[in-house]
C-alpha cells in the first residue's frame, strides 16, 4: 500500500491517508457472508453466477473487487444496491449494509437507501448520465428524489457540487449535456450525482475504464478524497493500477468466486493465487517489453527456438529479445511514409478545425511504430489518411517510396492489400452473415478471385486452395478449423481479434495498421494478442503502425513512437528515450499520470 | 476466503471484452443465441394459419364447401349454421367459401403490394443512399412529396386508367406504402454503408460493385424481409380500405376487401358478413406480423 | 349561423288557402277526372305511394289536416331529418337538388298520385287547338322572399332561365319542344311550344322548374343563387354545413301552398335540419336512436322493421326504372335474337325478390316503370324467364358452341358482354346484389358477364357512355310521365345528338310511335299510342327490366304530416309537425351547432 | 415493425479537450436553415399541386361532360354544343400547358380557383371544413399517444408474459382496419349503448369514436416503434445510475426512459399525418361528419380539379408543418440534434 500511494505525482493533490480509517471502525458499514447469485433465463434455466463471496467494508476503506469480464464483480457490486435486476434470485448467510438486511429490504426501503446512504458510480459517464438531459438535472433529481424540494436551492446545491468535484464554472456546466462536456468534467459530474447527498457508502463499478489516462488520475484523486473524508468505497475494477491507486483491500474474482484476498500491497506484490499471477503478468508496460506476457507465448517462442534454422519464412530473430535485429532500423527503407499530413474538418458551426496537422512519420520494414495520444489527439484520423480512406488537405502518404495518398480511387484499390488493417471492434468489422473461413477467403480473394466468365472447375479449384490456405492463416493465428467454420459472434473477443488479425495478413501486406487492436480486451486476453503480434514480427517480419492510447501497450508494442496531442505530433522518437527522456511537457504530463497509476508490482 | 480454483467462463459470447457497455446483469446473452430455436406458441398458431391460407389461395377447392359464385335466392344473409359455417351473403352466396376463393386475390394483393412497395423502396432508397448528394436530395424531396400525397387519388389514377383489378390495387397501395419504406432502406443502406465490415472490405480493396453485392445490399436489405411480411398485412388492410371507398376489385370477385364493402350494409341484421372477413383481414394481417418480427428477431439473433 | 333567427312578422299571414283549392277544383281545361282533390286520390290509393303506417295516425290526421280538422297541430320545433346524399346547389339538375328545392321553390303546378297535376302558383290554364300555346293564369298574392313579386314576368324569366343553361335537366325535358314565353298581362303568361307536347304541365310539377326570383338570378352571385336560392317556398335557407346539414327556416308569409298540401299557411315547424348521413346503418340508426326525427332512403333490410316501428312510405319513381340498356350499336347485342335470349336467361322475379329482400318491387319493363302513368303491363310481361327458350334463341343466333365452362361460343368468339355501372350513385348496394344474381343466372344460359362498376368520376364523365366503351349498362330516369320514352329512344343524328339514348337504337317505327303519343290530343289516344310503343320497344328488346326505384321515408311518431311529393318522391315538410309539445320542446331548435349531440 | 431512426449521426470528429467548458454555439446558419426549410415546404406544395393537376387533367374522359352530368345526374355523351359553354367558361379546350401556367398563376395570386360544382372558391370550401377535419386528425395523434405512452409506461419490459400479450395487441391494434373498427365501434357503442351519438356531426360528444378509430390503429404502430426503443433504452446505463440514485422504477421509465423512446414515435408521426388523412376519409364517411376527406372524395369523383388541388395543397401544408414540428419536437426531446442539424 504504501508503495503505491509514495508514487503519487504532483496531480495527486491529496494522497489517501495511511491505511485509512479502516482499523478504526468498530462495525462495518457493509458486511457480507457467503453471497450466492442465481440468474434464471426466460426457460427457467439458472446459472450460479456469484458463489460464496464474503466482504466486509469499513467505514472510510476502499475494498476493491478486481477480475475480469464475466467473473462476478459487478454483480456482486449491485448486489449490495438491491440492483442486482430482474429474474435474479440471492441468497447469503448475512447481508447487511449499513446495518440493515439487505435481504429483506423492499423496493421502497432502497429508494431511501439508495444515492443517500450508497453511490453509485458508473464508467463512463457519456452513458451513464441520460444524454439528453443536463448534468445539472441529473444531480439535481438525486437531491430530489432525497428531499431537497425547493428548486433554487436544489441549484445552488448542484452548483456547489460540481465545485466540490473540481468542475471550473459550475454554473456553466450545469446547464450543458453530458456530450458537451470533457470526458474529465462528465465523470465529475457523474461523481457529483452519486455523491450529492454524502453518502456513507460509494461503489464505483470501472469508474475510470474508457478514460484518457490524465482523466483518469485526476478521478482516483477525488475518490480519494472521499475516502479520506470517511466515504466507504467499493470499487470495481479490472486495472491492478487503479486498484493499486486506491485499495486498501483486494478480492480477486474469476468465475463467480474469490480467488484471492489481502491488503492491496499483498496481493498485488506478493500474489498468491496463479490466476492473480497470471493477471499481473499479463500487464504491457515498458518493463515487459520484448518479452512475451504470456505463458504460452513464452513456450511458443521458446518451441520455435528450437527449431529456428529450419524456418524459411521467419526473419533471424532472438527468442527471447525479438527486438534485437531492430536495432540497425534506420538503415531498413521506410515502407509506409506520412510528410506533413494535415486534415480539417467543418464544425457545426460552420468553422474549420484541423484535427491533424503537419504530422510526419516513417514506418520501416520488420518494426512498429506506435502512435499515442488520448481521445481527440487526431491518432484515428492520421492512421485514416495512412490507410488511403481519407486524403490529407495538405501533405503526402508514401507507400513504398510510391505515390499512395494521391492516387486515384480505382488506382488505390489495386494497391490497398499492401495496407490493411486491424480495428478496436472486431466483430462490428466482419459481415453479420459470413462465417469465419468465408471471411478469410475473401480477404484472401482481394484482387486475386477468378473472374465471373471463369468456369467453374476453375472457380472450385480457386476456392479450395483458399480453403487451405485460409486454414493455414488461421493456424498462423492460433485458431482451429473449427473456429473458422464458427460464426464471428460465437467467437469470444480474444478469437475474433485473432481472427480479425489473421484477415489482415491475408493478402501479405507490407504494412498492418493496428488501431486501438487491443483496448477493448481484457487484460489476460490482451496480453495473448500483443503475444500473437510479437511472435508475428518475429516470424514473418510484419510491419505495424500501432495506435493506441495506453501508453503501456504502447511502449511494451513499439520500436519507435509518435506523441499526438490535438493533432500535432508533440514527440518523435525512439520508444525507450521517449519515455525514460520525454522533452516535450506533454508527454512528461503523460507520462506522469502512468506513473502515478502504473503499479510497481515487478 | 477460500480459493476456488474453478474456472468456468460464463459467457463465452462476451467473454474477453470490458469496453463499452458493462455486462448486464441479466443474463441475456447466452441465452439469446438458443432462443430463436425455441419457436414460441403464437408463431405456430400463425404459422398453422398461414399455412391454411397459402392453401386457400392455391387450391382453394380443398377448403371450400360450395361454389363461391352459387346464387341461392331463396336464402339470402341466412345466418351461419353447419350447412354454412360461416352464413350466407346477400345473394345467398357461401361466405366461407367466398372467404376461402377470395384469399388468392386478397395474398396476391398483399404480397403484391408489399413487393412493388419495398421493390420500388428498395430501388430508390438505395439509389438514395448511395447515389451521391444529388440522387439522395431528389429522391427525398420525392418521397416527401408521396408522403403528403393522399394515396386516394394514387388509386384513383390507377383505376381510371386501369380499371378496377388486382394488378391496380397493387400498383396503388404498392405506391402508396413505398416512401414510408424507401425511408427506411435509405437508413438502413446508409449505415450499412458506414459500418465497420464494409470499410474493411474496402480495406481490402475489393471493387466497389463487389462491396455493394456482398455487403452492403445483402446486409441492408435481410431486415427488409420482415418489413416486407409485415407489409403484407398492412397491405391487405389498405386495399380493403380502397374497397370501401369503392376503389375495390369488381364483383362478383370475392376479395376480402369487396366482402368487407359489400357486407357493411348488413352489419346489424347479418353481422357475419361484416365481421368475419374483417376478422379474415386482421388474422392475416396479425399473422403476418407475427411470422415477419419472428423471422426479424431470428435474424438478429443470428447477428 | 350565428344570426339569430328573425321573427318574420306572423301577423301578416294571409288565409286564402281553401278560396284557391276551390278556384282550382272549378277550373276548367285539359284535367283528367280524379284530380279534382288529392283526398279522394289519396283515399283510393294508387299503385305509386305503398304506404304502412302502423302508427294509425298519420294518414287519418293527414286527411284531417286536409279537410279542416278542428285540432291545432303543434307549431314550431325544428325537424332533425336523415338524408343519404348532399346537393351541390339547393336547385338544380341533379334529383338530390330538387329534393332541397322542394323546401324552398315553388312551382307552376302540384303532381298528385295519380299522375295528375292541380294548381299551385298557376291556378288556371289552357291549351291552343294546336297544342303549341299553353296560356297560365297566376295567383296574384305571391312573392318572392326577397319580397319582389312572383308575376307572369317572373315566369317567362324563369322559362328562358331554364332552358338557357339554369338547369340542364329542365332543358332536357322541354329543350325540343319550348320555343319562347309572352306575357300577357301580371298574371298571364303564354308559353309558346314548337311542337306539341302532352306532358307539359306534369314536367313542370318537377322541382328542375322550380321559380326564383329574377331580381337574385340577376343580381347576386352563382355562389349565393346556388346555396341560397330565393323562392317563394314554405322555407328558406338559414345556413349550409357542407358535410353535415342544411337548415331551412320557416317562410312565414307563405300562404300559397299547393292544392293538394295538407294545409295552408305558413310551415308547421320552426325549421328543418337536413342532415346528411350517407352511411345506412347510421341512417337508420340514428332514427333508432332518435337523433332523427324522420330518415329517407331506408336500407332494405331495415324496410320490415321499419314498417312496424315508424310511419314508414315507399315511392316508386315514375320514369325509366332501373334497367340494363343493351347496346345496339356495336358488338354482341346488335343481334336482337341476342338481346331477347338474354332477356329470357334469368329469372328477375326472384333476383329481385332475393336482393331486396322482398321490399322493392320487381319490375319486368325494361322501358317505364309500374308507377308511370301509360304504363303498360302487359307489354312489361313479355320476357318471362324462359331458359329453354333463351337457349333456342342463342341456338338460332349461331352461339351453338360451349366454352369449357360453359359460355357459348360463336366462330371462336365468345359469348362475353361487359356491363357498367355507377356504383353507390345509380346503382344501391342492394341494386348491386341484384345484378351479380342476374350475372350469375344468365351463366346458365351460356352468357359470361363481365361486370364493371363505374367510380362516379368514369361514370359521369362520359368515359363509359360511347358504344365502343360498353355492352350493357345500368341506369333509370325519374320523369312523372311517359315522355320520358321520348328522351331515352329518339335516335341521336348527327345535327340532334341524344346522349339519353344509352340503348343507341336507333328505330325509326318506334321513334314515330313515341312522336305520336306525344302529340296525341286525347289522354286515352295518349295512354294506346305510348302503349304500342312500348310493344314495339319490347320486341327490340333493347333494354331488360330489373327494379323501380325508389324513394323511402320513415317517420318518427314524434312528428306527423310528413309525406312524398308525387312527382320525384321528395319529403315535403311544409305540413309535418311535432305530434306532441313536449316532442317539439326536446328538439334542439336551431343556434344549437355547438351545443349538439348531448343526446 | 422496426423503423430505422437515423437520429444519431453525428460528426465525424469528437470535440477536443482544450477548452473544458463550452459557452453558446455560434447561431450563424439558422436564418439558412430556415430559408432551406422553407423552400422544402414550398417545393413539396408545388410538387403535389403539380402532380395533382396533371392527373387530373390527363385522366380518361371529359371533364366538360362530367360537369354536365352531374349537374343534371344523368350518365351520356353530350354534344360539342352542350360542352362549349362549359368548356369556355373554365378553358378546358386550352392547351394544357396554357391551363397549367392560368392554375400557377393562380396559385401565385394565392387564389385557388372557384369549385366547378359548389361554385363556391375554393378557399371557401376548403375554409369550412377544415377545422372538422384537423381537429379529427389532431385529436386522432393525440389518443394515439396517450394510448401508446400509458401502454409502455405500464407493460413494456414487464414480466414477460405481460410484455408479450400487449405487444401482441399492439401488433392486432395495428392490423385493425379503421372502417372496419369504425363500424364495430358505432354499432356497440352508439346503437347498442346509445352512449355516443350515431350521427357525429362536429360535436365534441361525437369526436370521441371517429378519433378512437383512427388513434387506435395509430397507437398499435406507435407503441411497437416505440416499445422496441423504450425495452433497448431500460437496458442503459443510465438507468442503473438513475436507479441507483433512489428513483422509482416508474420514475425511471416516466422521467428518463420514455423521452428516449419518443423519437421514433416522433418520426412515425411525421410520416403517418399524410395517411391519416387518407383513414380521416374514412371516419368522415362512417361517422358521417364533416371534413375535408368527404370534400375530397366528392371532388375527387367529380373531378373538381380547383377543389382536388386545393385540398392535396392542404394536406401537403399541414404534412410539411407537422413535419416542421416534429422536427423541432425532435430537437426538444433530443438536444444533441440541435448541432446534428
Amino acid at each position: 500500500m504504501t508503495t503505491l500511494t509514495d508514487t503519487a505525482t504532483p496531480l495527486l493533490t491529496d494522497p489517501a491517508p495511511e491505511g485509512g480509517a479502516a482499523g478504526a471502525a468498530s462495525r462495518p458499514l457493509v458486511e457480507v457472508e457467503n453471497l450466492n447469485v442465481w440468474f434464471s433465463d426466460a426457460h427457467g434455466r439458472r446459472s450460479h453466477v456469484v458463489h460464496d463471496v464474503s466482504v466486509q467494508i469499513h467505514a472510510g476503506e476502499c475494498v476493491a473487487i478486481i477480475g475480469e469480464s464475466g467473473s462476478g464483480k459487478s454483480v456482486t457490486a449491485r448486489t449490495l444496491i438491491g440492483l442486482t435486476g430482474p429474474n435474479s434470485h440471492v441468497r447469503a448467510d448475512t447481508a447487511t449494509a449499513l446495518g440493515r438486511d439487505i435481504q429483506t429490504l423492499r423496493d421502497t426501503d432502497w429508494r431511501s437507501i439508495r444515492g443517500k446512504d450508497i453511490g453509485f458510480i458508473l464508467q463512463d459517464a457519456l452513458v451513464s448520465l441520460d444524454p439528453l438531459r443536463t448534468v445539472g438535472a441529473e444531480i439535481g433529481e438525486s437531491l430530489r428524489l432525497h428531499g431537497v424540494r425547493d428548486r433554487a436551492e436544489r441549484a445552488a446545491r448542484v452548483e456547489q457540487l460540481l465545485a466540490e468535484v473540481g468542475v471550473p464554472e459550475p454554473h456553466l456546466v450545469a446547464g450543458q449535456r453530458p456530450d458537451q462536456l470533457s470526458g474529465g468534467l462528465r465523470q465529475r459530474a457523474l461523481i457529483a450525482s452519486a455523491i450529492a447527498n454524502h453518502p456513507s457508502l460509494v461503489v464505483a463499478d470501472e469508474p475510470t475504464t474508457a478514460l484518457d489516462v490524465t482523466v483518469q488520475a485526476q478521478v482516483l484523486d477525488l475518490l480519494a478524497q472521499r475516502k479520506a473524508d470517511g466515504t466507504a468505497i467499493l470499487l470495481i475494477s479490472h486495472d491492478f493500477s487503479v486498484v493499486g491507486r486506491l485499495a486498501d483491500r483486494v478480492l480477486v474474482m474469476q468465475g463467480g468466486w474469490i480467488v484471492e484476498s489481502g491488503t492491496a500491497a499483498e496481493v498485488l506484490e506478493n500474489p498468491q493465487h496463479p490466476y492473480t499471477r497470471q493477471l499481473l503478468d499479463a500487464v504491457p508496460s515498458g518493463h515487459t517489453k520484448g518479452e512475451y506476457l504470456t505463458e504460452e507465448g513464452r513456450a511458443r517462442a521458446a518451441a520455435r527456438a528450437t527449431t529456428a534454422g529450419t524456418s524459411q519464412r521467419t526473419a533471424p530473430a532472438g527468442v527471447g529479445n525479438p527486438a534485437e535485429p531492430k536495432d540497425e532500423a534506420s538503415q531498413v527503407p521506410a515502407v509506409l511514409s506520412a510528410r506533413g499530413l494535415t486534415k480539417s474538418y467543418r464544425g457545426p458551426d460552420g468553422r474549420d478545425r484541423t484535427v491533424v496537422r503537419d504530422v510526419s512519420f516513417d514506418v520501416h520494414a520488420g518494426r512498429t511504430l506506435g502512435i499515442v495520444g488520448e481521445s481527440g489527439s487526431g491518432k484515428s484520423t492520421t492512421a485514416s489518411m495512412a490507410l488511403g480512406f481519407i486524403a490529407p488537405d495538405a501533405g503526402t502518404v508514401l507507400l513504398d517510396g510510391a505515390p499512395w495518398s494521391e492516387l486515384s480511387l480505382a488506382g488505390r484499390r489495386s494497391r490497398r492489400r499492401e495496407v490493411t488493417v486491424v480495428y478496436q471492434d472486431p466483430l462490428s468489422s466482419f459481415d453479420p452473415r459470413w462465417s469465419g473461413e468465408r471471411i478469410l477467403t475473401d480477404a484472401l480473394d482481394a484482387g486475386t478471385a477468378p473472374g465471373v466468365f471463369a468456369s467453374s472447375r476453375a472457380r472450385r479449384a480457386h476456392r479450395q486452395e483458399q480453403s487451405e490456405r485460409a486454414a493455414q492463416l488461421a493456424r498462423l493465428v492460433g485458431l482451429t478449423p473449427e473456429h473458422l467454420a464458427k460464426h464471428p459472434l460465437r467467437l469470444s473477443g480474444g478469437q475474433r481479434q485473432r481472427l480479425s488479425i489473421a484477415r489482415a495478413l491475408a493478402p501479405e501486406p507490407k504494412v498492418v495498421v493496428l488501431d486501438e487492436a487491443v483496448s477493448a480486451l481484457d487484460v489476460s486476453v490482451q496480453a495473448q494478442v500483443l503475444d500473437l503480434l510479437t511472435e508475428l514480427q518475429e516470424t514473418l517480419g510484419t510491419t505495424y503502425l500501432f495506435i493506441s492510447h495506453d501508453l503501456g501497450v504502447i511502449h511494451h508494442m513499439s520500436d519507435e513512437i509518435l506523441v499526438m496531442k490535438d493533432g500535432v505530433a508533440v514527440e518523435h522518437g525512439d520508444a525507450d528515450r521517449v519515455f525514460e527522456q520525454p522533452e516535450h511537457h506533454y508527454t512528461q504530463a503523460l507520462l506522469g499520470s502512468l506513473q502515478a497509476l502504473s503499479t510497481t508490482v515487478r | 476466503m477460500t480459493a476456488q480454483p474453478q474456472s468456468q467462463p460464463r459467457i463465452p459470447a462476451d467473454a474477453g471484452t470490458t469496453g463499452g457497455v458493462p455486462a448486464a446483469p441479466h443474463p441475456a446473452g447466452p441465452v439469446q443465441s438458443a432462443t430463436w430455436r425455441r419457436v414460441p406458441v403464437t408463431v405456430w398458431i400463425a404459422g398453422v394459419f398461414a399455412g391454411l391460407l397459402l392453401l386457400a389461395a392455391f387450391a382453394p377447392g380443398v377448403l371450400a364447401t360450395h361454389d363461391p359464385r352459387a346464387i341461392t335466392l331463396g336464402s339470402p344473409l341466412a345466418a351461419p349454421s353447419w350447412e354454412h359455417w360461416f352464413g350466407t351473403d346477400q345473394s345467398g352466396r357461401d361466405l366461407y367459401s367466398r372467404i376461402v376463393h377470395g384469399t388468392t386475390q386478397s395474398l396476391l394483393i398483399g404480397l403484391g403490394s408489399a413487393a412493388v412497395g419495398v421493390g420500388l423502396a428498395v430501388v430508390f432508397g438505395s439509389w438514395a443512399a448511395l447515389g451521391g448528394r444529388w440522387a439522395d436530395a431528389v429522391i427525398g424531396r420525392a418521397i416527401e412529396v408521396l408522403f403528403a400525397f393522399p394515396i386516394l387519388l394514387l388509386a384513383m389514377v390507377f383505376i381510371a386508367v386501369y380499371g378496377p383489378s388486382v394488378q391496380t390495387l397493387i400498383l396503388a397501395v404498392g405506391l402508396g406504402i413505398a416512401p414510408g419504406y424507401a425511408r427506411m432502406v435509405r437508413a438502413q443502406v446508409m449505415s450499412v454503408r458506414r459500418s465497420g465490415y464494409v470499410q474493411a472490405a474496402q480495406a481490402l480493396g475489393h471493387h466497389p460493385g463487389r462491396v455493394l453485392a456482398q455487403h452492403i445490399l445483402p446486409n441492408a436489405l435481410r431486415p427488409l424481409l420482415a418489413v416486407l411480411t409485415l407489409g403484407i398485412g398492412q397491405s391487405i388492410v389498405w386495399a380493403s380500405g380502397l374497397a370501401f371507398l369503392g376503389f375495390g376489385v369488381a364483383p362478383p370477385s370475392p376479395e376480402w376487401g369487396a366482402l368487407l364493402e359489400a357486407g357493411r350494409p348488413y352489419i346489424i341484421e347479418a353481422w357475419w358478413l361484416e365481421i368475419i372477413p374483417g376478422l379474415a383481414v386482421l388474422a392475416t394481417a396479425l399473422t403476418a406480423t407475427v411470422l415477419g418480427k419472428f423471422v426479424e428477431s431470428t435474424l438478429e439473433g443470428e447477428r | 349561423m350565428n344570426t339569430p333567427p328573425s321573427p318574420n312578422a306572423p301577423e301578416n299571414r294571409p288565409v286564402s288557402a281553401w278560396q284557391t283549392a276551390t278556384t282550382t277544383a272549378s277550373s276548367r281545361a285539359r284535367r283528367r277526372p280524379g284530380a279534382l282533390t288529392a283526398g279522394i286520390a289519396l283515399a283510393v290509393g294508387s299503385a305509386l305511394v305503398l304506404s304502412a303506417c302502423s302508427s294509425g295516425t298519420a294518414g287519418p290526421q293527414e286527411q284531417a289536416a286536409l279537410t279542416g280538422s278542428a285540432t291545432e297541430p303543434v307549431q314550431g320545433g325544428v325537424l332533425e331529418y336523415g338524408h343519404l346524399q348532399e346537393p351541390n346547389c339547393i336547385f338544380g339538375g341533379w334529383i338530390q337538388e330538387n329534393f332541397t328545392a322542394r323546401q324552398v321553390l315553388d312551382n307552376l303546378v302540384s303532381a298528385t298520385e295519380d299522375g295528375s297535376v292541380v294548381p299551385w302558383i298557376a291556378t288556371d290554364w289552357e291549351v291552343s287547338e294546336d297544342q303549341l300555346v299553353w296560356t297560365l293564369t297566376l295567383r296574384d298574392d305571391v312573392h318572392f322572399t326577397d319580397g319582389t313579386p312572383l308575376d307572369a314576368e317572373a315566369v317567362a324569366y324563369n322559362f328562358d332561365y331554364w332552358m338557357d343553361g339554369g338547369n340542364g335537366t329542365a332543358a332536357a325535358h322541354l329543350g325540343g319542344f319550348y320555343d319562347h314565353s309572352e306575357v300577357v298581362d301580371a298574371d298571364t303568361v303564354e308559353i309558346h311550344l314548337s311542337a306539341p307536347f302532352a306532358p307539359f304541365l306534369s314536367t313542370l310539377s318537377q322541382s328542375y322548374f322550380g321559380l326564383q326570383s329574377p331580381t337574385a338570378l340577376q343580381t347576386r352571385t352563382v355562389e349565393e343563387n346556388c346555396t341560397e336560392p330565393i323562392g317563394s317556398g314554405p322555407f328558406t335557407v338559414k345556413d349550409w354545413k357542407r358535410g353535415e346539414y342544411i337548415e331551412f327556416e320557416r317562410n312565414e308569409d307563405y300562404d300559397w301552398a299547393p292544392e293538394n298540401a295538407r294545409h295552408q299557411g305558413p310551415a308547421y315547424l320552426e325549421g328543418i335540419r337536413w342532415n346528411i348521413v350517407p352511411d345506412g346503418t347510421s341512417r337508420y340508426g340514428s332514427l333508432l336512436a332518435g337523433e332523427m326525427d324522420a330518415i329517407g332512403e331506408v336500407p332494405a333490410v331495415n324496410i320490415a322493421e321499419a314498417r312496424q316501428r315508424y310511419d314508414f312510405t315507399q315511392y316508386i319513381t315514375p320514369g325509366r326504372p332501373v334497367v340494363i340498356n343493351l347496346n345496339t350499336e356495336r358488338g354482341i347485342f346488335t343481334d336482337q335474337a341476342v338481346r331477347q335470349a338474354l332477356s329470357h336467361a334469368t329469372d328477375r322475379e326472384a333476383n329481385i325478390e332475393s336482393a331486396f329482400l322482398g321490399t322493392v318491387p320487381f319490375e319486368p319493363s325494361g322501358y317505364l316503370s309500374q308507377s308511370t302513368p301509360g304504363y303498360d303491363a302487359d307489354a312489361a310481361q313479355q320476357y318471362p324467364f324462359d331458359l329453354e327458350k333463351a337457349n333456342e334463341l342463342l341456338d338460332g343466333a349461331g352461339w351453338t358452341g360451349r366454352a369449357e365452362d360453359g359460355t357459348r361460343i360463336k366462330d371462336g368468339q365468345r359469348l362475353q358482354v361487359k356491363i357498367v355501372y355507377g356504383l353507390n350513385t345509380i346503382v344501391t348496394p342492394d341494386g348491386n346484389t341484384a345484378i351479380q344474381n342476374f350475372q350469375e343466372q344468365a351463366r346458365a344460359a351460356g352468357f359470361d358477364i363481365e361486370l364493371r362498376p363505374l367510380t362516379p368520376s368514369e361514370n359521369f364523365s362520359g368515359a363509359y357512355s360511347t358504344p365502343d366503351s360498353y355492352d350493357g349498362s345500368v341506369g333509370y330516369w325519374t320523369s312523372p310521365h311517359a315522355g320520358i320514352l321520348n328522351i331515352n329512344y329518339r335516335p341521336s343524328t348527327e345535327e340532334a345528338p341524344n346522349g339519353a339514348n344509352t340503348t343507341f337504337l336507333d328505330n325509326e317505327e318506334v321513334f314515330t310511335t313515341i312522336q305520336q303519343a306525344l302529340q296525341a290530343p286525347t289522354d286515352a289516344e295518349v295512354t294506346a299510342t305510348f302503349s304500342e310503343a312500348q310493344y314495339q320497344l319490347s320486341e327490340l328488346a333493347p333494354a331488360i327490366g330489373l327494379y323501380t326505384q325508389t324513394n323511402t321515408l320513415a317517420v318518427s311518431d314524434r312528428v306527423s304530416g310528413l309525406w312524398l311529393e308525387p312527382a320525384q318522391g321528395g319529403p315535403i315538410f311544409h305540413d309535418a309537425h311535432f305530434t306532441s309539445e313536449e316532442a317539439r320542446d326536446s328538439s334542439q331548435g336551431f343556434s344549437a351547432a355547438n351545443a349538439e349531440n348531448e343526446g | 415493425m422496426s423503423v430505422t431512426t437515423e437520429t444519431l449521426t453525428t460528426a465525424p470528429a469528437q470535440p477536443s479537450s482544450p477548452e473544458p467548458v463550452r459557452r453558446g454555439r455560434p447561431v450563424t446558419s439558422t436564418a439558412a436553415l430556415i430559408g432551406k426549410k422553407v423552400l422544402g415546404a414550398l417545393f413539396v406544395i408545388w410538387a403535389a399541386a403539380s402532380i395533382t393537376f396533371l392527373i387530373q387533367s390527363l385522366l380518361p374522359g371529359d371533364r366538360a361532360t362530367l360537369l354536365l352530368n352531374q349537374q343534371t345526374g344523368q350518365v351520356q355523351e353530350r354534344s360539342a354544343e352542350e360542352l362549349a359553354p362549359i368548356n369556355e367558361q373554365f378553358g378546358f379546350d386550352d392547351p394544357l400547358l396554357v391551363q397549367y401556367v392560368t392554375f400557377l398563376g393562380g396559385l401565385l395570386r394565392g387564389d385557388l380557383g372557384i369549385s366547378y360544382t359548389l361554385y363556391q372558391p375554393v378557399t371557401t370550401v376548403i375554409g369550412d371544413q377544415i377545422v372538422p377535419t384537423l381537429v379529427l386528425t389532431f385529436t386522432a395523434l393525440a389518443v394515439a399517444w396517450a394510448l401508446a405512452i400509458v401502454l409502455l409506461l405500464l407493460t413494456a419490459r414487464r414480466a414477460p408474459w405481460v410484455s408479450r400479450i400487449f405487444s401482441g395487441l399492439e401488433s392486432a391494434a395495428a392490423a385493425l382496419p379503421q372502417y372496419w373498427l369504425g363500424i364495430i365501434l358505432l354499432v356497440v357503442f352508439s346503437l347498442w349503448l346509445g352512449l355516443f351519438p350515431v350521427v357525429s356531426g362536429s360535436g365534441t360528444a361525437g369526436l370521441v369514436l371517429p378519433a378512437l378509430t383512427l388513434g387506435i390503429p395509430l397507437a398499435g404502430f406507435l407503441a411497437q416503434v416505440m416499445r422496441a426503443e423504450f425495452e433497448r433504452t431500460m437496458d442503459e446505463p443510465f438507468v442503473l445510475t438513475a436507479r441507483a440514485r433512489g428513483m422509482s422504477d416508474g420514475g425511471v421509465r416516466l422521467r428518463h426512459v420514455l423521452r428516449h423512446s419518443l423519437l421514433p414515435g416522433l418520426s412515425l408521426t411525421g410520416w403517418a399525418v399524410g395517411a391519416q388523412f387518407s383513414a380521416a376519409v374514412i371516419a368522415e364517411n362512417v361517422f358521417a361528419r364533416p371534413g375535408l376527406g368527404r370534400v375530397l372524395v366528392t371532388a375527387v369523383n367529380g373531378r373538381d380539379l380547383p377543389v382536388v388541388c386545393g385540398v392535396v395543397m392542404l394536406v401537403a401544408l399541414v404534412y410539411v408543418i407537422t413535419n416542421l414540428i416534429v422536427d423541432t419536437a425532435y430537437i426538444l426531446v433530443d438536444p444533441r440534434l440541435k448541432e446534428a442539424a
